[in-house]
């Protein structure tokens, strides 16, 4: 049970005596199924009370009950919330992968761990702290059948020692997770307790990790990107929402029913002001969202990649008849049978260019639990404004795992719905033209259904239609067409969300990066500067089609560093794309795609070691 | 005898919305001379302009075919889309979603609903959406030039030579078993039976699905198949003949009392069924699928009103949603105030 | 109906009174559901017939009968086969569209015309031909309700009178035409000679147009690309073919039946040796196909656009899970309700990248007819060498339309089904890793279910396994994964047919075009060197992903202009991502988007105006 | 004491084909434990074992969904093929198309066939493609946690209170309407029905369809659902006891004789159907309509083989292809020889 100091296996990983103060990661390894998710938000929930950043990261497999899932939360006093890669206290639950993770973690770390799997037998270099969950457990909590549920708070209570976790913030954030449960609230704190007198008792600190209060978090909130999500399209005035059920998008609808079910009930009548439906398939939920957007909804669906897949046709047929609509792509790694709980970037270049023929979207990206709020609600306004389906490209780290943040900002702006002609402006026009570029943005007026005067009826479809929306098949009328589309894009480029850049003082280097990737990046900026003397410019993408100030970020750039979490750098070749010619060159990749979240010390490895190729 | 005096012009043939027939045409079909979908679009034409129905609440929605093409031929100041193949009934259920004051007219082919459009298809009957479903149905893929749909008879042949040997699918059974609510089949031929079930359709709450064989002159008018012109005329062995009796006219037509079945609408209207050589009870589902799978199994064509539920619930009546079009909510009703966020947020810290 | 000369409203098409032979564009304008199809081959068989290159194009509309549907045959002594704008002989039998047909014609042009259209009031600059059809019909066709049909054949007499073609080849291409039905042959004769014989006797010669045999088709055949697809799909062996009606891709699974029934009938069960399916959609076709390809059949489908988005989840599950299989796209302007009898190379892009996640596909390019045939064979031994679905991308100006060809080479190379190990290989072996990457080509080795030996079964699904095939949710499992599938495509990249290039001296510019664009870039190139004296380099892309020969091409030109089909530059982008960063900007874009073929005058008007700019 | 000699081993038990039950299983399920479709991947073992299939001839094809998952739990050293969501039957049938010696058992969830998957389940019954379709039928999307499928019961409610105001498809109706030829219901617990119809399946040529309840335990075992272990021991209303009788082994079933309907497959093996309390005959389409349609509106659960037709071709047959698998024809049978495409050309020139 005592730490044996070894001789470091890697440099940097070499354990030094000094106490390491709210800068930890904490993995707790269990089967999914057996209810340790509660523990482990107590436990992140308790740590935040304490005014300590944190964020909880959560990799389980796709199946419901019996295989190994992992659940890291990172203290981080400097505020990093990315994953990082390095375990320092180990929660070992899982009798099966017990001794891998055990052996995966670096030297002069913590394991606490079930007493009868004697971890303790297989290193030397590590702190271990053995508890007898079983005998623990029996007196606390009566009923056997709940004990495996129960045994799980019995760690929160032995961490919360041994890392210094205050217990009354254990205690409160237990009652705010169980809410009005009485019974269960109680049962919990008593095995949390029965944990944590344990090792008061019996587990000495061997360790060098401690948690401390701090005062970063006040006033912040923990919430996932598809409840923030659900947020903003509640806020951005959504009245059909369709979707088709798919890890990792499903908690964005159902945490939209919920919310919808509680604010937007109308009061006099009690009726709902939306209507939320399962739809039959991805095709079914599209086909929805595109008949309302077409009937003046503001409609979306949710989905991820192999929902979009299924959507292409559709989606083509939303740029060409110019109906809006909002997608959100809560993006995993493809395809179905692939790694449908791990978390990817990887449908970015498909989604682009989504659908035959000449076609191409708007697509937002949402970096934080904010802009999950604030870009649903952009992507309503530009998806009418621009008559086009947009999309919101959130991925499954985003979507699904927790995330604090400072509360969102009520919506400033009004609801932007476009250019549509009521009966009254018909009857001042007199009639008018569905596909005309009046504006010269690309974008016509429209009219909806049901409007009460004889010239608002038009007929819609694809391509094949003048700009009196009549049916021609004329060459000229087919080209004048899509070069209005092609201005449209044009409009786009403009309306979209700007990017976010913090330049350097050299404007040597660049790093172009984009959705969950910038949490990994600003640590790895840190890392770079402070490890590498390296200063380096950041631009954070925020959507496509890419505005001109990106354009000229890479061009007062000499090198520019894409980070992309997939395989075929994405977002890279979209630049590549896009840039001028001449600046394609200074394009570089870094890319990660494992299927776990992106961390720091891989931005910062990869680019040291391309700078020094160089 | 020339007279610069113009004389009175006659008095115009008007609706009781004071609308005269032309407001309910639309663009020259393009469509083959003869072609069954034709009739059809002048039935439509004539039951909208007889009810009254102001083409504005109209919308249109069709996927990818001949027939779906039709209706640019009807109703011509009505919205419409001309989606893609196969998925009509989810653009029609999203229209209704965002405007529920809508009378959404759906019209498809025999390729488009029964073979790449079959799910979409079970899905819209099971869910009892308000919408007319009409299947212009001849058997075949006509704007793809002949090939079989999979409501082609067996045993019927291709202009090449093909013989279709799969049995088809009827989309009344289909429909009925799967909880559409007004359910019937009829000939484009037949003026006076599919007037007045395309009246009882418009009338209808909740999902009517009529199947209408609609021949095909250019791929499928030829011995062999159930949906060629001939064939049709002379199996046709129409199950119940039906008049429709709108509500805000009185009853004027003539049917023999005595043998009625009267069935009373969601809106008040009534459709009346003259019994036809047996006593047929079209609100008995067991039934209406026997009679359908003895005529399918058979290989006949059994025509009129199969099936009718007044009291299953719509769709839209399940979702609960405001009586107004969602579509066109003021901001005050769609954006929770500030004081909502507010509470959320606190919620959440 | 005298020749009037007036000053040219162009300076290029000043009418000059030599005789013009052997060069020269016929378009007859009817309104489809007339039956001039027939006809118009009659004359097309005839002109061919007599040595004299030729091609034929058919607009039509998308309906099936009444609309105006133009055929364009040209005749050209040097062999030139690419759509050409201008019309010189015009045969106006459509009274919708006669005004406009006529107004857009050359001056000096001829036209035969019904009489009762009065169509020479239109313009003093034609030579007018008219025609009694009513009059001339109703003795050769007793049946008043086949003379709308017969009609037709008149023009064709007519026309052959007038330009010279010999009423022989007309009898022998009606003859070929009507095969064993003789009465109708007889009936099209009489209408021909009657046609020949007013002709004769009223229509004085006063254009300048003429056709006189020459040697220049010898043994050469006539025949659509999607004929010779399907006659390549049975040459190399397919066994399961799949398919859903879609313009312009039905008539290569139609003619593929009527081949395959005359072919590949076993001689002593009377069985078939293959299976085709008309499939309920495009989803079930690809997956059949998919389900045929794992199961060891060389299988295939044909569509268009709106089917390849379709198949879109599907062709991602292929990549990933590693099945062959054949998908002829015939390409057409997107989207459904868009101009689906129109011709495009719209679903490059779209088609490279199809599905979501880090997916790419290989794509042939067919050219010509012989293309069709010997790419549909290479398309097949590549799908199963490399276990992944392939793409042969035809467009409908090549699939339906008639192209003059050399006769089809029987193929060389046995058929090539990849690494398949069989019972008698696993008994030798003991085991194998479906996997594994033995040969480091990426490529591993499967067996096929049937295989009557324990160690063959192996169970399939996406990216979730190991080299063994075992589900596997490991991030090494996954990245190892993904990084030979990547190994796979640069295999892909040696395996591919590789461009054809011809090279100029200079080697200062260059054009890059694939397809069909083919045929109006060889007489561009004469265009630009016989008018512009610029000798310009010609690299033809035959696949995706490039050969390194591609590179090397944009590597040693200066500027490289790339000819689309498409209005986003779709091959372009491709090559953009692909080449040297620095020879990025080298490319520049030649595009042609208006549904209707290339036409090598608006390539040769690009490339010169581009230089000009320069 | 201690002996050197190694005893002989106790005479190990196996089947027809000389193989032992460890043969026929799978990898460790990962599934719920007490989850239904454990319990159906048993009989599956089972039915295989008893009916000495040679693993290798079997061709496993599911789609997505923790019922999807479950071929892996079985025949570990048969292929398998887990595909897309909803679309196992085309991989089912390409499989079957390349290979007709297969034997395909193809594995689908409620959610995967009813609801996404409708569309090729309806096309696949139409076809009567040789193929056993198992639906693991709860009600629910298990693996993506617990929302309701198209076959949850009207009423039912899910864990956070959502309710299903939707009507159940009922597939074997739709199975029996569309030309399926065994068209079974069971329920996962039910071993001696379940396994005799499966053994029934196996034996039968063309579709057969078996929709077996199996509950949920981890997101649909609450009352108000059908597809609850507890709703269903209560409310199981056997229609038929049938028991299996292989054509290789001597009949050693006991039933009551005189009560017995006796139907011969392909193969020449026979069920035999124990009437219960009716007279009930599998081989009338109508009668099996009216049985599952009121069934169906009385919300009841029965089970048994509700129809079966020996007679009709199955989609292999109509296509006439060779008997061996069209995969591995050599190069001679499927590449015409040169004089084949010397006549083609002459033809075209
Ligand atoms: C995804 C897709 N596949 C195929 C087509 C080609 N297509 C157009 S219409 C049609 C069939 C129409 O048949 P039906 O619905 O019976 O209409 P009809 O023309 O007979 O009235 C097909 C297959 C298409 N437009 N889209
Ligand atoms: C195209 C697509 N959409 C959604 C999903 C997500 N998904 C996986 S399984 C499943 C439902 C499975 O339900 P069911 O078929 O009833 O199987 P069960 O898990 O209940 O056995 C869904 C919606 C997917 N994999 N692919
Ligand atoms: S092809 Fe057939 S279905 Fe189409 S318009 Fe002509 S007759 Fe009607
Ligand atoms: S979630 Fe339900 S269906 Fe899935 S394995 Fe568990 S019990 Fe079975
Ligand atoms: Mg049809
Ligand atoms: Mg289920």
């Amino acid at each position: 049970m005592a730490t044996t100091h070894v001789a470091a296996q890697e440099a940097e990983a070499s354990v030094e005596p000094q106490q390491v103060v709210n800068d930890l990661s904490i993995q707790v390894a269990t089967v999914n199924g057996s209810g340790s998710q509660t523990a482990n938000m107590v436990l992140l929930r308790a740590i935040f009370q304490m005014g300590i950043p944190v964020s909880g990261k959560n990799l389980f497999p796709s199946n419901i009950a019996g295989l190994p899932t992992w659940f890291t939360i990172r203290a981080s006093k400097q505020g990093y919330i990315a994953r990082r890669k390095e375990v320092d206290f180990l929660v070992a639950m899982n009798p099966e992968t017990a001794d891998e993770d055990v052996r995966d973690i670096r030297p002069g770390s913590a394991v606490v761990y079930d007493e009868r799997l004697n971890l303790n037998r297989l290193r030397k270099d590590l702190v271990f702290y053995p508890v007898p969950f079983d005998q623990l457990v029996a007196p606390v909590c009566p009923d056997a059948k709940l004990r495996k549920l129960v045994r799980n708070m019995i760690y929160d209570g032995v961490v919360a020692k041994l890392l210094g976790v205050e217990m009354e913030e254990i205690h409160k954030a237990l009652q705010k997770q169980f809410r009005k449960k009485a019974k269960a609230a109680e049962l919990n704190w008593n095995a949390a307790k029965a944990g944590y007198e344990f090792a008061e008792k019996k587990l000495p600190k061997a360790d060098r990790f401690y948690l401390t209060r701090m005062d970063a978090t006040r006033g912040k909130i923990i919430i996932d990107g598809n409840a923030a999500a659900a947020l903003g399209a509640m806020f951005a005035g959504v009245t059909v929402v369709t979707w088709y059920p798919i890890t990792p998008s499903s908690s964005l609808c159902e945490t939209l029913i919920e919310y919808m079910k509680r604010y937007r009930i109308d009061p006099e009548t009690k009726k709902a002001t939306f209507a939320i439906v399962q739809a039959e398939d991805e095709l079914a939920a599209i086909g929805m969202v595109l008949g309302a957007g077409w009937a003046g909804a503001r409609a979306m669906t949710s989905t991820s990649g192999p929902g979009i897949s299924l959507m292409s046709e559709f989606v083509g047929l939303g740029y060409y008849a110019e109906i809006p609509g909002v997608i959100f792509d809560i993006q995993r790694v493809g395809p179905s049978t692939g790694l449908p709980t791990r978390t990817s970037q990887g449908d970015v270049l498909s989604t682009a260019f989504l659908s035959h023929g000449d076609t191409r979207h708007p697509m937002l990206f949402p970096a934080s639990v904010e802009e999950c709020f604030s870009m649903a609600i952009a992507a309503f306004d530009l998806a009418e404004e621009l008559q086009t389906p947009v999309f919101v490209m959130s991925d499954l780290d985003l979507g699904m795992n927790n995330w604090m943040a400072d509360p969102f900002a009520y919506p400033e702006k009004p609801i932007a719905r476009g250019k549509v002609l009521s009966k009254e402006d018909l009857e001042r026009l007199g009639a008018f033209e569905r596909y005309r570029d009046v504006d010269g943005d690309g974008v016509g007026y429209r009219t909806l259904p049901g409007t009460d005067h004889p010239a608002a009826g038009y007929f819609t479809r694809g391509s094949g239609h003048n700009a009196k929306a009549i049916y021609s098949e004329r060459p000229h009328d087919y080209t004048d067409n899509m070069d209005r589309l092609a201005r449209k894009f044009e409009t786009a480029r403009l309306r979209v969300p700007a990017p976010d850049i913090r330049e350097a003082a050299g404007r040597e280097v660049g790093i172009i990066a984009y959705g969950t990737s910038h949490w990994a990046v600003v640590e790895a900026l840190d890392q770079l500067r402070q490890e590498h003397e390296l200063d380096i410019s950041y631009c954070r993408l925020r959507a496509f089609p890419f505005n001109e100030v990106v354009r000229d970020f890479v061009r007062r750039h000499r090198r520019v560093y894409v980070v992309d979490q997939n395989r075929d750098a994405q977002m890279c070749q979209l630049l590549r794309l896009d840039m001028d010619a001449q600046d394609v060159k200074k394009l570089r990749s870094i890319l990660h795609y494992n299927g776990l979240p992106l961390d720091a010390r891989s931005v910062t490895d990869s680019i040291v070691a391309q700078e020094e190729e160089r | 005898m020339a007279s610069t005096a113009t004389s009175p012009a006659p008095p115009r043939k008007v609706n009781r919305i004071g609308l005269e027939i032309h407001a309910y045409k639309g663009n020259r079909s393009t469509l083959c001379a003869g072609c069954g979908h034709n009739a059809i679009s002048e039935r439509i034409i004539e039951a909208f302009y007889e009810l009254g129905i102001e083409p504005y609440r109209v919308a249109k929605l069709s996927g990818i075919g001949c027939s779906s093409k039709s209706p640019a031929y009807f109703l011509g100041t009505s919205c419409g889309f001309n989606a893609v193949h196969g998925r009509m009934p989810s653009i029609a259920t999203g229209t209704m979603l965002a405007n529920r004051t809508l009378l959404a007219l759906g019209v498809s082919g025999d390729g488009d609903t029964a073979s790449i459009g079959i799910g979409q298809f079970v899905h819209l009957m099971r869910r009892n959406l308000p919408v007319i479903y009409i299947i212009e149905d001849n058997g075949v893929y006509g704007l793809t030039k002949g090939q079989f749909s999979a409501t082609a008879d067996i045993g019927s042949k291709l202009k090449t030579g093909v013989v279709n040997d799969l049995p088809p699918i009827d989309t009344c059974a289909l429909a009925i078993q799967l909880g559409a609510t007004y359910v019937a089949r009829s000939f484009s031929g037949d003026k006076r039976q599919l007037l007045a079930l395309l009246e009882g359709a418009i009338a209808h709450h909740g999902t009517s699905m009529l199947d209408v064989i609609s021949p095909c002159v250019t791929f499928n008018d030829h011995e062999g198949s159930t949906k060629s012109y001939s064939y049709v005329k002379d199996h046709d062995e129409p199950l119940a003949d039906i008049s429709f009796v709108p509500f805000f006219q009185d009853i004027t037509v003539d049917y023999a009392p005595g043998t009625a079945t009267e069935i009373t609408l969601h809106d008040g209207s009534r459709v009346i069924l003259k019994k036809l050589g047996e006593d047929y009870d079209p609100t008995n589902k067991v039934e209406a699928l026997r009679v359908l799978t003895q005529a399918h199994d058979k290989g006949e064509v059994v025509t009129g009103l199969f099936y009718v539920d007044t009291k299953r619930e719509s769709f839209l009546d399940l979702l609960n949603v405001v009586d107004e079009p969602l579509a066109t909510l003021p901001e005050s009703r769609v954006r929770p105030p500030k004081t909502a966020l507010d509470e959320i947020m606190e919620d959440l810290k």
